[in-house]
């Protein structure tokens, strides 16, 4: 508890709206984002009951119009991208997660960071705004192609668009002053003996990514800020008629949006890693490999973009070349994933609801991995591109990436986020309703996007290929488990609150667990630690065999290394 | 086999390519160029950042860590 | 693959759906491969009393070669994707047959307009032949295409051709096929082009030689003519659906 | 052991707010984080530079900059781009004195942002004169740039000079912690670094 604040009680405004602590911060980032998931779960309930029975009216929405249907699918990209998976796995996890495992009391700038939520927080009311001004919300897909994005004559959402682009510009914004914090706070504010490999995985992941988010979102600023003169000013920066380049924008956009997977996936993987050691009680399968591979994912991913123009126009010679880079960059994200699976080798491994999650997501995102493959071939990007099969592939990353490692996380630092367990058995219940309904909802799509089903429709009616029955019984299925998934999620939310606050209360280390943030009490004070932790040794040290508790936490005193002469746990390993 | 032949085809006969649509207008070649060049440079700035700012991390905190035990042993 | 689903209505069509068959091969038995060891692994491992996990860190070369021995076989059908995946490219869109039979493709907002080049096989000459919604093509002819747009971006998709390409208004775009099978197919539009983007169907008419000659003569003579302008179909289905389209701009 | 004693004391302990937690800094924070957002900044004013220089390719004839308008004063330029490099160096100058003797820098730092604000006012008169003379935001591609790209740095400047205000009274004051000095210092090179880059790019 830092000097000034000690024997104060902050108010409640101070304590909860107004706080620089990390942890408040990362709960808001947190709560923001699953109260704007529940935002992106409704629009692609109603946009998925037209898909499945078009021209009906569906309930709590009515009759869905084209223009609804276009900015209904807009929206669920946007907020599923922007406003969950990045305020979530970044913004909550990266804010909570950091200063405890580092073992320091704050970031070391707390009011930048909570200028970051403010912004996020202002950019979310934009976004939702935008879906009461006259014209209705924008349509034109998450990836706001211009002219159509640049020309409210084309796009008929003369507010909606603009409002659209200032909310996505100013989140940039939020997460850059919050990655700023993220970097600088792990270079400076370790806990002394916290080497740069003694760096639980989670963090390192939530820094590389914050660093590819601040390497590529600069050019996406460029070109928002040109995006918005056109709309507001009326200039031609996109308006090939007046001299403009529209293919420039999805350059600049793409420069961001590829290195932007990467950005959610790493903390997702980190996450992942955490949660696994700790139930496979298992040391971690080659740390630094791991380390190089995302290090190595993250350079890779600055030469990708192109393939999401393959059949946009460009020069055919620079798809060749961006089609090589695209499969290369499988390399170390293969990598990661057999060391992953490699870590369960030889564990003590407990089916606990957060290890289920954990384990869900490398099971369901090698599915996405490998889907991947079609699309980064230029050749056969020629017919995937733009269809369902596209739809279906990222959604096995990203709803892994987005939903089952957070939900992974939520699970696993539940007690000590809120000090209370969450109920085992319905966390039981809500994994296997989501993860089969999830199954059952998405395999389809493969299919009908590999029989030529193309994306964004509203209709198909006028597509004598799409229309046919056996189709509608497709869309119908995933519509149906798509209904089924929504339902499970209030089986989650009726957890949660429960737990919040009739939970069985945790101790300060519940998982038994090694890293820095089992330290603290559940929850942890402002300030984090009551006296600030020294580090001895690595974050993995699990079942080490010289020792009768299978877990030595990065805290105890003990056998300490001394620079470059391994001791303790290390000489064991050696003699292995 | 076949990458060499394809890449020998695509840089010998750039004449070929059809669907490029940067080079079908009259004097866009200058366009395909711009785009080719700028692309590398926003591939080339941020890694070259990154790397010019880790570089300069990595030598202080092996100072840091050597000027930590050094401290120590005396 | 693909072609149980769809037919093969191009000449390339084969070429794209083999190298999709190639990639499920390869990535298909990864995958199993790979879930079959996840899951035999955490079947085998499970928590029972009296037995601790074992200490292994993943540093010793003889541990880290369970990751790396499958990490180069990934490099090694990497490669082979990267060359069956450029091969096909090139054939499609990078080289192209000599030129047989030369049609203009102009996109907008939400029809297709297709200029055949009519009898004499020349586009910009009297005897062009307009048509909107539906392209007639000539079954075994190699086809050039310029692809322009009126307005925003737009993507040609001829699924039962696996082919697509982007319409970007201010540059035309050039490409080719040549349909190997007879029949009407599906034309989509495959880049979100605004409100009526699902409703901009099309169709490629593929005829015999004679066929294709009767629907040329047909289509030339004043009677057909008339059909060219007849406004969009699209355009008139989006307004009768949407009630914002006949009021821009108006709050619904 | 090691670990227990190994923090290392820091160059700005004397003045960095009271930290209860043992901090190692490896770096000056401050620097640290400002060189994050420079990166940041560097890779958006890159963004505009590579689609000026693509848009310029690929402009039609005629389109690009119409005949009715100015050609961007160059050499009238150059005068505020030496008034804004002269100020990054004084600024060098200001850090070294300030390690010496802090008080000994005021004067330098005074000058340096003088000359800074000399520059952005010299650029706000040359924008009063070019619309004047016909070249707006929407007259044609280049005036959209010309407009968008220093318009941009201009506002950087502009936040630049509040920060090394600050830093001045601060400085006078003798409230000035090295960090937000070196802070300020950080940002303010950027501004002087990048703008050769625009002007080289944009003006000729």
């Amino acid at each position: 508890m830092s000097a000034h604040d000690a024997g104060r009680d902050p108010g409640f405004v101070e304590k909860y709206l107004y706080s620089t602590d990390h942890k408040t911060i990362g709960l808001q980032y947190m709560l923001t984002g699953m109260a704007m998931a529940l935002i992106g779960a409704f629009t692609v309930y109603v946009f998925r009951m037209q898909a499945a029975y078009p021209g009906s009216s569906v309930p709590l929405f009515g009759r869905v119009a084209a223009a609804d249907y276009n900015y209904l699918v807009t929206m669920h990209g946007t907020i599923m991208i922007f406003w969950v998976a990045m305020p979530v796995l970044i913004g909550g996890f990266g804010n909570y997660l950091i200063p405890l495992m580092l073992g320091c009391d704050d970031m070391v700038f707390p009011r930048v960071n909570r200028l970051s939520y403010q912004i996020f927080l202002l950019s979310s009311v934009v976004l939702v705004a935008s879906f009461f001004v006259p014209g209705g919300p924008f349509g034109g897909a998450w990836t706001a192609y211009p002219p159509l994005s640049a020309n409210s004559a084309y796009s008929l959402t003369p507010y909606g668009s603009t409002l659209w682009l200032l909310a996505v510009a100013l989140e940039f914004v939020a997460f850059l002053l919050g990655g700023i914090n993220f970097i600088t706070t792990t270079m400076n504010s370790r806990a002394p003996g916290m080497k740069m490999f003694d760096i639980p995985i989670v963090v390192w992941m939530i820094v590389l990514a914050s660093v590819l988010f601040m390497g590529s979102v600069g050019p996406l600023v460029a070109g928002a800020v040109m995006l918005l003169l056109d709309q507001v000013v009326g200039t031609g920066f996109y308006d090939p008629s007046r001299g403009g380049d529209p293919v420039l924008w999805q350059h600049l956009f793409w420069f961001f949006g590829h290195p932007e997977v990467y950005v959610l996936l790493l903390p997702a993987m980190g996450i992942v890693a955490e949660v696994m050691t700790v139930f496979a009680r298992k040391k971690l399968f080659a740390y630094r490999t791991i380390v190089y591979s995302a290090v190595g994912t993250g350079i890779i991913s600055f030469f990708v973009w192109a393939h999401h123009q393959f059949v946009a126009g460009i020069d055919p010679r620079m798809a060749s070349l961006f089609s090589v880079t695209t499969l290369i960059i499988s390399i170390p994200v293969a990598e990661m994933f057999f060391v992953y699976i490699a870590t369960l080798y030889g564990g003590s491994i407990r089916l606990t609801t957060p290890m289920l999650w954990a384990l869900a997501f490398v099971a369901e995102f090698l599915l996405g991995g490998v889907t991947g493959i079609f699309l980064g071939s230029a050749g056969s990007d020629i017919y995937f591109h733009d269809t369902y099969f596209i739809v279906a592939h990222f959604h096995y990353t990203f709803f892994p990436i987005a939903f089952i490692a957070a939900f992974a996380g939520i699970t696993f630092w539940f007690p000590k986020m809120f000090g209370r367990m969450m109920d085992e058995t319905l966390g039981k219940v809500h994994f296997w309703g989501t993860i089969i309904t999830f199954n059952v909802c998405f395999l389809p799509l493969f299919v009908t996007g590999t029989a030529g089903d193309h994306r964004r429709v509203f209709d198909y009616s006028g597509f004598a290929e799409l229309a046919t029955p056996q189709m509608q019984n497709l869309r119908i299925l995933a519509t149906w488990a798509l209904l089924a998934m929504l339902a499970f999620q209030v089986v989650f939310l009726v957890n949660f609150v429960y737990s919040l606050f009739k939970g069985e209360a945790a101790e300060a280390n519940p998982w038994k667990a090694n890293t820095l943030e089992w330290l603290a009490s559940s929850p942890p004070p402002h300030g984090n630690f009551e006296t600030m932790p020294v580090v001895y040794r690595g974050p993995y040290e699990y079942s080490v065999p010289s020792r009768d508790d299978d877990y030595w936490p990065q805290y105890e005193p003990g056998d300490t290394a001394d620079d470059g002469a391994p001791s303790g746990p290390r000489s064991v390993e050696q003699g292995a | 086999m076949r990458v060499v032949v394809a890449t020998a085809i695509l840089g010998l006969a750039p004449r070929a390519a059809l669907a490029c649509s940067a080079c079908a207008l009259a004097g866009i070649s200058d366009n395909a160029a711009a785009y080719v060049s700028m692309s590398l440079v926003l591939t080339a700035l941020p890694l070259g950042m990154v790397l010019g700012v880790a570089t300069w991390l990595y030598r202080n905190i092996r100072r840091a860590d050597r000027h930590a035990t050094g401290s120590i042993s005396s | 693959m693909i072609s149980w689903l769809l037919p093969q209505a191009s000449s390339f069509a084969s070429t794209v759906d083999g190298l999709v068959l190639l990639i499920s091969v390869i990535v298909g038995v990864w995958f199993i491969l790979a879930e079959a060891v996840l899951f035999g692994l955490i079947v085998k491992f499970q928590a029972r009393d009296g037995v601790r996990g074992r200490y292994v860190s993943g540093e010793e070369k003889t541990e880290k070669r369970w990751v790396s021995y499958p990490h180069y076989a990934v490099i090694v059908f990497d490669i082979i994707i990267i060359a069956a995946a450029l091969r096909v490219w090139n054939d499609v869109k990078v080289v192209a047959p000599p030129s047989e039979e030369q049609v203009r493709i102009v996109a907008q907002q939400w029809s297709w307009t297709f200029v055949h080049a009519g009898l004499d096989g020349r586009l910009d000459t009297a005897d062009d032949i307009r048509t909107v919604d539906d392209m007639y093509v000539r079954r075994g002819r190699v086809y050039t295409f310029e692809l322009h747009s009126r307005d925003v971006v737009h993507s040609f998709s001829v699924p039962a051709f696996r082919l697509k390409q982007d319409a970007v208004p201010g540059r035309i775009i050039r490409g080719w096929f040549r349909p190997t099978l007879e029949g009407t197919f599906d034309i989509q539009c495959a880049e979100m082009c605004g409100l009526g983007h699902g409703l901009m169907p099309g169709r490629v008419h593929i005829g015999s030689p004679t066929q294709h000659e009767e629907w040329m003569r047909g289509l030339t003579n004043p009677g057909a003519t008339a059909r060219t302008v007849t406004p969009a179909t699209p355009v008139t289905r989006v307004a009768a659906n949407d009630p914002a389209y006949a009021h821009p701009g108006e709050t619904r | 052991m090691r670990a227990a004693t190994g923090r290392l004391p820091g160059p700005m302990d004397a003045t960095a707010r009271a930290l209860p937690a043992p901090r190692r800094e490896v770096v000056p924070t401050s620097v640290l984080g400002m060189l994050l957002l420079v990166g940041a900044e560097v890779m958006f004013f890159a963004g505009l530079i590579s689609a000026f220089t693509i848009t310029q390719a690929g402009a039609r004839p005629g389109t690009w900059r119409l005949p009715s308008e100015p050609v961007l004063p160059a050499a009238a330029t150059a005068f505020n781009t030496t008034a804004l490099l002269a100020s990054g160096l004084l600024l060098v100058r200001a850090g070294r004195q300030y390690r010496r003797e802090p008080a000994s820098a005021t004067n330098t730092v005074l000058l340096a942002w003088v000359l800074g604000a000399v520059f952005v006012v010299l650029q706000g008169r040359e924008w009063i004169g070019l619309l004047g003379q016909g070249l707006t935001i929407r007259s044609s591609t280049l005036g959209s740039f010309f407009y968008l790209i220093v318009g941009a740095h201009g506002l950087h400047a502009a936040g630049a000079l509040v920060g090394l205000g600050v830093a001045w009274w601060r400085l006078r004051q003798g409230t000035l912690s090295p960090g937000f000095l070196l802070g300020a210092q950080t940002f303010w090179y950027f501004v002087v670094g990048v703008w050769p880059v625009i002007y080289g790019r944009v003006y000729f």
